[in-house]
């Protein structure tokens, strides 16, 4: 069994980032956005297991782990915030959110 | 070399400081003791900067009196201070203007004197400070701090317009110096990592360069001075400045810029003079004679008075660009004179102003048969500065004339042509306001007393003695400028040779 | 040697000036009329004194400079405050301290009506005055006299704006025959002539000062001794141009073509300032100037030419004006021009003692003239139109006979002080130029008909106005014996220069020998000129005639046919216009200069000051925060916006790195 | 097979140890203290005795975590930088949240995790050390920003903030991936040494771009500033004087480390130099003339500190050591009179209203003399006037552009200081040259009176905040020689 070839991962891991970049880009839906940046922080996770793979080393697969908790983190701290909003703003959209500008 | 250890000059620089903490310590209600204060922090300052005229020493070439401390030792940037026969005079005249500038706002000033005396003796500090600088980040340090008191002082107790003067006034001289910044940066490097005057003079710089630090350098002067067509700033700020603010204005503040070419444009790029010295002295010409039609122009006797000065400190530029000894020894003099004269014109109309409320020349007339004192001195301080002989402004006129013709007679014949036009702006001015019949509106109006005519009389003694003995003056103002004048021109004399 | 404190002369009335200045008002004015004329008095003696001094020193030594201080030093340039006692500046000192000593004491009666403080303020700036022309003409350096030539016409400016609450005066227009009104140009206000005064001045000075600095780049010094020593090795060209430049100085104080507007106007002044300054003394400072630079004029015959030229015109010119004024100074203004014209014939055909001789009997006559007019101004309240006046030698005789003395001295009446000056002028051109001299004869007859058409009017005939006629009384002594004085001089002035051909010598000429001994045929021996005797003794009886001519045609004209003159006037109202107009001149110079002045200061100060430049940089700072504005709407809050513009930002940076 | 048991030198990590301890302790008191004032003195205490073992520890480098942080010279500076900005925050939050009725303690403690995420990020030397500092200080600024939880405004600025913080993290995260990818390393020196060892790869440059972005967003540099005037002016004014100051720090420090020591000495230096002249000049210039218009002195401040970023973004781009002096020079000088304005803000803020417009300054100087004076001294620092400190912080980083042959740049930086001078100075204008508007109360407990003029009722804490801020403002205005020097002996280990 031949190995996937590591540019594969790589090519994939960007189209997903660039997917999850599209999604924050184009969505309103705050939830929405904050998947999609998950999906980019998972993009770079599996770039970063396929460079370790590559490169034999064990320091992408720590930062993965770091990553991860920070996006756990991210998540909870984002929801907080939309309960927060979604108190005193019935919304979920982002574009609602857009007082404070000029 | 005077080798008194007694730190005169640092002692100078920080008593107005420590007299503006003074007071801002002060009670607020005690006006009378915040003037007090105030007043007499000034008279100390003018006592202690007596010694430097009388222990002066007019033979010696060189920097007297001078003071090097490290100040910011990673970047060998140095407090060094110290003066010679072009800033001494400006140094005197700083803190006689201060003194007389206090003491004309005695009345006149009545909401927030706690504040207005601080900045007054603040604003003392930053100019002392840039006539003795001999460093540049120094010397750029007062020049930009002493901006603030000013736009203040205009900005808080000016008239009408005043917010838009001062923020004029601020933008146009912050602009204006912010090439200067950069300039002296570069000037820093080159010359090895100093700032120290002295030091940059012996270094070697190139010419090319020489020509960009110039312009950097001549622009922000010329701002400050104001040469055409950067003036209008100068207008604005002296008609809403109060009375104060405008001697201190016209008396100190537009001669840092005179004094800059001569203290540092001139002297540490003496390669590219050959190269702006014709430009500047055209706008300098412009100056004199624009500044003169715009004067007879004016309803308003202060606006008169501010474009008289451009047109003055056109003279004193051209004196300075000529490069003869006589006429940059008579423009470092008509620097003195111009601060007294214009000062004492400004001083006067703020007198007026204080009983009338109006600087418009159609609301005065005939008034000197109320005010016989006050119209006396008016017309002795008009006559000063179109230049009467016998008093200040002639031998300063005289001399820069002079100087200017010999190198350049056509210069020289403009300029002597709008000492005619200086008589016409003046004379319409005395004119108008002294003579004619009385405008009824005046009729209740009371002479100058004794504070005022006391404020007054130092000017006047002034026009005479400077008129009178120009060489008490010159005698320790030449020496400095035959040093100045020789460098620029031997170096330029070598560029010329090396050229051919 | 009181000639080594020549300085004396200038102290005491300085000391005068000071004392009535900042005392006078409090002491009173029997105080201030003690002062003023007494410091004056002791300068007239002290300069008679020095006079002697140099009388007993040899002829080639009189000439004693008295440094007082070093006045300017910067690089090489030098001055001193020197005074230059020669024969030259102290008969100018005498002029100036005698003439003026009596017109001191005259202006106490004269002044009389003025509340204390103008009474003390009329004496600080006539001692001013002596003060200022006493530097001017004792100064061994140009810088100085430029000095005393500034200040004199400060005091001109402060003494004709001495009135300074006076209006416009208007003219009565003149009535035609045949009911035609001409209408006369208003007199300017006192303030406004003294600020014209010094304004007009200060183009003539404008000259003078390029001139000193000519003189100073080209000999290196400002001194007269070294000046004079060295001009012969200069080139004749640049002696010529340094000499016109002085010359237009001359032509601003001296009031000749074309900077004369200044001094009829100056008559709006009191009198005794009008008789002191625009008659006596300060005008004539041209005509000293000249003779003192001498040395430099010899060596420049354009200018010379120019200046003799100058001189004739503004002679005849300002005769022609006078022939139609009304006013009594006007007409007397106008002949102290036509008067300084003829002196700068003299001097510009190298006849500088006839110049100078001319020029002290004129301060006498003319000085007198002036002093009498203002008696009867006294006598009438001011009034100063002589159509006004009439028969009023019998209300003033002493003034009356004063006054036609100082006429005859004026016309050149035969064996007056003015007749004998004035014929040393006209033979000097004559040698020089007979169109001159033919200019200078004409000038001479309009002066007699003009002097006695005023003489005749004011004084003679029946009163005009009875009121007036009725208030007139003769002046106070203190008044009238300067008069008497003055008349004395006037009429036996003559002496000072009778001509070789009577067979005495010229005194003066004698005197002033050494001070311009350095020229060839001038002193003693210049009145002896190439002229024959017969030819000389013509031109005397010539000059005569023409005198009696002219005197006689007034007496034809306004006495024994009171009617011809309207008819002239008709019968040339074009000219007449044109000469009560003063030829336009004073409309000419508001048309070329004044008002396009005044809108180029209104053009400068509102279209280029408020227009231009401020429109570009409050336009320029209006459009950066507009700028800011417009990029804070990009900033529009909402979340896509802002992370599209950071993606796009990501994929910019990455590209310029990639693509590098 | 030994186990080799890794050297944990913990003392090289003391200072944002102590933070933490003390966050942790904050949390804990919490739970006990009812006067919650007392929580912010106690992290006073505690940022204070952080500072005094950052000085005691002296410039000399020491690593730790096998050389994934270091603790030498330049990271200590930061934490002076770091620890006096928390601890004016934490004066102007004690009387700020009280007076907003906003006191909890949560606020201190995570004010204090976000301060040693700062440390943490200025100590890093890996970019996993970068990565964990950064989420540690942004976590706690998002929920900080939201904390006013009554206001709308409060919140969007928080959920503006944590979506683009998000996102430009996962840019930056991309980045550490490429750039890992290409050296195989993620440790700063490493990359270092792999570039300078002539090697090249596309990918490092694209993760040099991609990690460029990510602290490009935190410093607030164009185009990645979109968030920081909304932010500014929707958060509460306390937080907003930490987070300007801090979060701006802490993306410097990281990115100057990572410019100089993993691409300093490569081919890449003179690209990525390029490239913060060219962000430097946007930067500036768009925060300028953005500030311009601004009404509402929290946001102009926010355009204005994005101008600052611009400023320090010159001493970036001199790529020299001289312009790293400049940059920590800078930055002290901006925590003292960028947090003393906000200072003065917070103290003139009514109750209830959470921002202050031009017209609040109206007439200060006669109402509030000192604060009135204060505020002067911050604009005119900020402006660049001498001799206040922010001058001196324009000049190093001038200067180190100039020394680094990018006179241009300094030219453009001096013009734009003109420019700023109009904002700051219109601040200065409603002070000192306006009348007073009319009165509305401002304190708590004052009572409506519109005739009353305003009493001074400086709150102890906010005046000591401001009174500080502008001492040190002045007094390193007059004499900045020992900083000066204090930044030449603090070089990256």
């Amino acid at each position: 069994m031949t190995a996937v070839p590591t540019s594969w991962f790589l090519l994939l891991s960007a189209i997903l980032f660039v997917i999850g970049a599209g999604g924050v880009l184009l969505r309103r839906n705050v939830l929405i956005m904050l998947m999609s940046v998950e999906m980019m922080m998972n993009a770079v996770n599996l770039t970063f297991i396929a460079l370790s793979r590559h490169l034999s080393s064990l320091t992408g697969q720590i930062f993965v782990f770091m990553v991860m908790a920070v996006a756990a983190v991210e998540v909870a701290v984002g929801l907080a915030i939309l309960i927060e909003l979604n108190r005193l703003r019935a919304t979920t959209d982002v574009d609602d959110v857009s007082s404070l500008k000029g | 070399m005077n080798s008194m250890d007694f730190p005169l000059l640092s002692l100078l620089l920080a008593l107005p400081v420590a007299g503006a903490i003074l007071v801002a310590l002060l009670p607020r209600e005690r006006t009378e003791l915040v003037k007090g204060v105030a007043f007499a922090t000034c008279v100390a300052a003018l006592v202690l900067s007596l010694p430097l005229y009388f222990n002066f020493q007019p033979g010696v070439t060189g920097f007297q009196f001078e003071e090097v401390t490290d100040w910011i030792p990673g970047l060998n940037i140095s407090y060094h201070v110290g003066v010679d026969g072009i800033s001494l005079f400006l140094v005197l005249l700083t803190t006689l203007l201060s003194a007389v500038a206090v003491l004309s706002s005695w009345t006149a000033i009545t909401e927030q004197v706690k504040e207005y005396m601080a900045l007054m003796l603040l604003m003392e500090t930053a100019m002392l400070g840039v006539f003795v600088s001999l460093d540049l980040f120094l010397f750029y340090v007062f020049w930009e701090a002493s901006l603030i008191p000013m736009a203040l002082l205009i900005g808080r107790w000016g008239g009408t317009r005043r917010i838009y003067a001062a923020i004029k006034f601020f933008l146009f001289t912050m602009a204006g110096s912010a090439l200067m910044l950069v300039a002296t940066i570069v000037l820093y490097l080159w010359g090895g990592g100093t700032s120290d005057l002295p030091k940059l003079l012996s270094s070697q710089i190139p010419a090319w360069l020489q020509v960009w630090l110039f312009a950097a350098f001549a622009l922000a002067f010329a701002v400050k001075v104001p040469l055409f067509p950067l003036h209008t700033w100068l207008p604005a700020a002296h008609v809403e400045a109060p009375t104060a603010g405008s001697i201190i204005l016209a008396g100190v503040l537009l001669k840092m810029g005179a004094y800059g070419y001569l203290r540092f444009a001139l002297p540490l790029f003496p390669d590219a003079v050959p190269l702006f010295a014709p430009w500047l002295s055209i706008l300098a010409l412009i100056g004199i004679v624009y500044g003169a039609l715009v004067a007879l122009a004016q309803e308003d006797v202060k606006s008169l008075v501010a474009y008289s000065s451009v047109a003055h400190m056109g003279f004193i530029v051209l004196g300075t660009f000529a490069l003869t000894p006589q006429a940059v020894s008579g423009a470092v003099l008509q620097m003195v004179n111009h601060g007294l004269s214009t000062g004492g014109l400004f001083l006067l109309v703020g007198v007026l102003y204080e009983r009338r409320h109006t600087r418009l020349l159609k609301d005065y007339g005939g008034i000197w048969v109320k005010a016989p004192i006050f119209g006396s001195f008016f017309i002795i301080t008009a006559l000063s500065s179109v230049g009467l002989p016998g008093m200040n402004g002639f031998v300063g006129e005289f001399t820069i004339l002079l100087g200017t013709f010999r190198v350049n007679v056509v210069y020289a014949a403009i300029a002597t042509f709008g000492i005619v036009l200086a008589a016409w702006y003046l004379l319409v001015a005395v004119r108008r306001l002294l003579f004619g019949p009385l405008n009824p509106a005046n009729t209740d109006l009371s002479d100058m007393n004794a504070r005022e005519i006391a404020v007054m009389l130092p000017l006047v003694v002034f026009f005479f003695v400077i008129g009178l003995f120009p060489n008490l003056f010159f005698q320790k103002i030449n020496p400095a400028v035959e040093t100045m004048t020789s460098q620029v021109t031997q170096t330029r004399a070598v560029a010329e040779m090396s050229n051919e | 040697m009181i000639i080594q404190s020549i300085w004396l002369a200038i102290a005491f009335p300085l000391a005068g000036l000071l004392f009535n200045g900042l005392l006078g008002r409090r002491l009173g004015r029997g105080v201030v009329g003690i002062v003023g004329p007494g410091t004056v008095a002791l300068a007239f003696v002290v300069g008679l004194f020095a006079g002697l001094d140099l009388l007993a020193l040899p002829a080639q030594d009189r000439a004693i400079v008295v440094t007082l201080w070093n006045w300017i030093s910067v690089g090489s340039f030098r001055a001193g405050m020197s005074l230059l006692a020669d024969p030259l500046s102290v008969l100018m000192v005498l002029v100036v301290t005698g003439v003026g000593f009596l017109i001191h004491v005259y202006s106490i009666g004269y002044m009389e009506h003025e509340e204390d403080r103008l009474y003390a303020r009329f004496f600080t700036f006539l001692n001013l005055f002596i003060v200022s022309m006493l530097i001017l003409v004792l100064a061994d350096n140009y810088l100085l006299m430029y000095v005393g030539w500034e200040l004199v016409g400060v005091c001109s400016y402060l003494l004709i704006g001495f009135w300074f609450r006076r209006g416009d005066d208007p003219q009565d227009p003149v009535r035609l025959k045949d009911g035609e009104l001409v209408p006369v140009p208003a007199n300017l206000n006192p303030a406004d002539s003294g600020k014209k005064a010094f304004i007009v001045n200060r183009v003539g000075d404008f000259g003078f000062a390029l001139g000193v600095f000519l003189i100073w780049t080209t000999f290196g010094t400002l001194n007269f001794a070294d000046v004079f020593g060295a001009a012969p090795e200069i080139a004749s060209g640049t002696v010529t141009v340094i000499t016109l430049l002085l010359f237009v100085g001359a032509v601003g104080k001296s009031a000749q073509l074309p900077l004369y507007v200044w001094l009829p106007d100056a008559m709006a002044g009191p009198t005794p300032v009008s008789a002191l300054i625009h008659a006596a003394t300060m005008v004539t400072a041209g005509v000293y100037m000249v003779a003192r630079s001498h040395a430099l004029y010899a060596l420049a015959p354009t200018t010379s030419l120019v200046v003799a030229l100058v001189g004739v015109i503004t002679a005849l010119y300002a005769a022609t004006i006078a022939l139609v004024q009304t006013d009594l100074k006007r007409v007397l203004a106008y002949s102290t021009i036509s008067q300084l014209g003829y002196m700068f014939l003299a001097v510009g055909v190298g006849a500088y003692a006839s110049g100078m001789f001319h020029l002290t009997t004129h301060a006498f006559f003319k000085a007198l003239l002036f002093l009498a007019a203002g008696s009867v101004m006294h006598a009438l309240g001011d009034v100063i139109d002589i159509r006004r006046m009439g028969g009023l030698r019998q209300k003033m005789p002493r003034t009356y006979w004063t006054f036609v003395i100082g006429a005859l001295a004026l016309a050149g009446f035969p064996l007056t002080s003015g007749f004998f000056s004035k014929d040393e002028i006209l033979a000097k051109a004559f040698e020089f130029s007979p169109i001159l001299w033919a200019l200078g004869l004409l000038t001479a007859l309009l002066t007699g008909f003009y002097t006695f058409r005023a003489l005749f009017v004011a004084f003679w005939g029946s009163a005009r106005d009875q009121e007036l006629f009725d208030h007139a009384h003769e002046s106070p002594g203190v008044m009238t014996w300067p008069l008497i004085l003055l008349a004395g001089l006037a009429l036996f002035g003559g002496i000072l220069g009778l001509p070789q051909i009577l067979g005495v010598d010229h005194a003066l000429a004698g005197w002033l020998h050494p001070a311009f001994a350095d020229l060839e045929g001038e002193g003693a021996e210049a009145i002896h000129h190439g002229l024959s005797a017969g030819l000389e003794w013509g031109l005397l009886g010539l000059s005569s005639v023409i005198a009696l001519l002219g005197i006689g045609l007034a007496y034809w004209f306004y006495v024994a046919n009171p009617g011809w003159p309207a008819d002239l006037a008709v019968r040339f109202k074009s000219v007449f216009k044109l000469l009560v107009n003063k030829y336009y001149v004073d409309d000419l110079y508001d048309l070329l200069f004044v008002d396009p002045g005044k809108a180029l200061a209104r053009f400068c100060a509102q279209g280029i000051d408020n227009a231009a430049i401020d429109g570009i940089i409050d336009g320029g700072a209006r459009l950066i925060v507009q700028g800011g504005a417009w990029l804070g709407r990009l900033q529009t809050g909402f979340i896509r916006h802002y992370a599209l513009a950071m993606f796009l930002g990501v994929i910019v940076v990455v590209a310029y790195f990639f693509l590098r | 097979m030994p186990i080799e048991i890794p050297t944990l030198n913990f003392i090289a990590l003391a200072p944002p140890l102590i933070v933490i301890g003390t966050a942790l302790l904050v949390l804990l008191f919490d739970l006990a203290v009812t006067d919650k004032r007392v929580l912010g003195y106690l992290g006073l205490v505690g940022v204070v005795i952080a500072a005094g073992v950052s000085i005691a520890m002296g410039p000399r480098p020491a690593t730790t975590f096998q050389a994934m942080a270091i603790s030498d010279g330049y990271a200590l500076f930061f934490n002076l930088v770091f620890l006096a900005t928390a601890g004016l925050s934490i004066l102007i939050a004690i009387d700020y949240l009280e007076r907003h009725d906003l006191q909890r303690g949560e606020y201190y403690a995570l004010l204090l995790f976000s301060a040693s995420g700062m440390m943490l990020m200025a100590a890093a030397t890996d970019l996993i050390v970068v990565f964990l500092g950064l989420e540690i200080m942004s976590v706690a600024l998002y929920i900080l920003a939201g904390f006013n939880w009554r206001q709308l405004a409060s919140a969007e600025a928080a959920m503006k903030y944590f979506i683009l913080g998000a996102f430009a993290s996962a840019f930056f995260l991309y980045g550490a991936a490429l750039t890992y990818g290409a050296t195989g390393t993620t440790n700063l020196n490493q990359i270092g040494l792999w570039l300078s060892g002539g090697n090249s790869d596309p990918m490092a440059l694209v993760g040099l771009g991609l990690l460029l972005a990510g602290f490009a967003f935190k410093v607030a540099a164009v185009p990645f500033q979109w968030w920081t005037p909304d932010v500014y002016q929707g958060a509460p004014t306390s937080v907003t004087a930490f987070m300007s100051v801090g979060a701006k720090g802490a993306g410097f420090a990281a990115l100057i480390r990572v410019l100089r020591s993993g691409f300093g000495d490569s081919a890449y230096s003179a690209d990525w130099a390029l490239a913060a002249a060219v962000l430097a000049v946007l930067t500036m210039t768009f925060g300028n003339l953005a500030a311009l218009p601004q009404k509402d002195v929290k946001r102009m401040l926010g355009y204005s500190s994005i101008a600052h970023a611009g400023y320090i973004l010159v001493g970036v781009a001199a790529a020299s050591e001289s312009g790293v002096r400049g940059v920590l020079f800078y930055l002290l000088a901006y925590a003292f009179m960028n947090v003393g304005a906000f200072a003065v803000a917070s103290a003139l803020e009514r109750r209830g209203e959470f921002s202050t417009t031009q017209r609040d300054y109206a007439g200060l100087s006669q109402r509030e003399p000192l604060l009135a004076v204060a505020m002067t001294v911050f604009m005119l620092s900020l402006t660049g006037m001498p001799p206040l400190v922010g001058f001196w912080g324009k000049l190093f980083v001038f200067r180190a552009a100039v020394e680094a042959g990018m006179s241009w740049l300094a030219i453009v930086g001096v013009i734009n200081s003109a420019v700023s001078a109009f904002y700051y100075l219109g601040v200065v204008v409603q002070m000192y040259m306006r009348a007073p508007a009319e009165y509305s109360p401002r304190l708590v407990g004052e009572e409506s009176d519109a005739k009353k003029p305003a009493a001074v009722n400086l709150e102890v804490a906010i005046g000591t905040a401001v009174l500080l801020a502008m001492l040190l403002t002045v007094v390193l205005g007059l004499w900045p020689g020992p900083v000066a020097s204090l930044v030449t002996m603090m070089p990256l280990g």
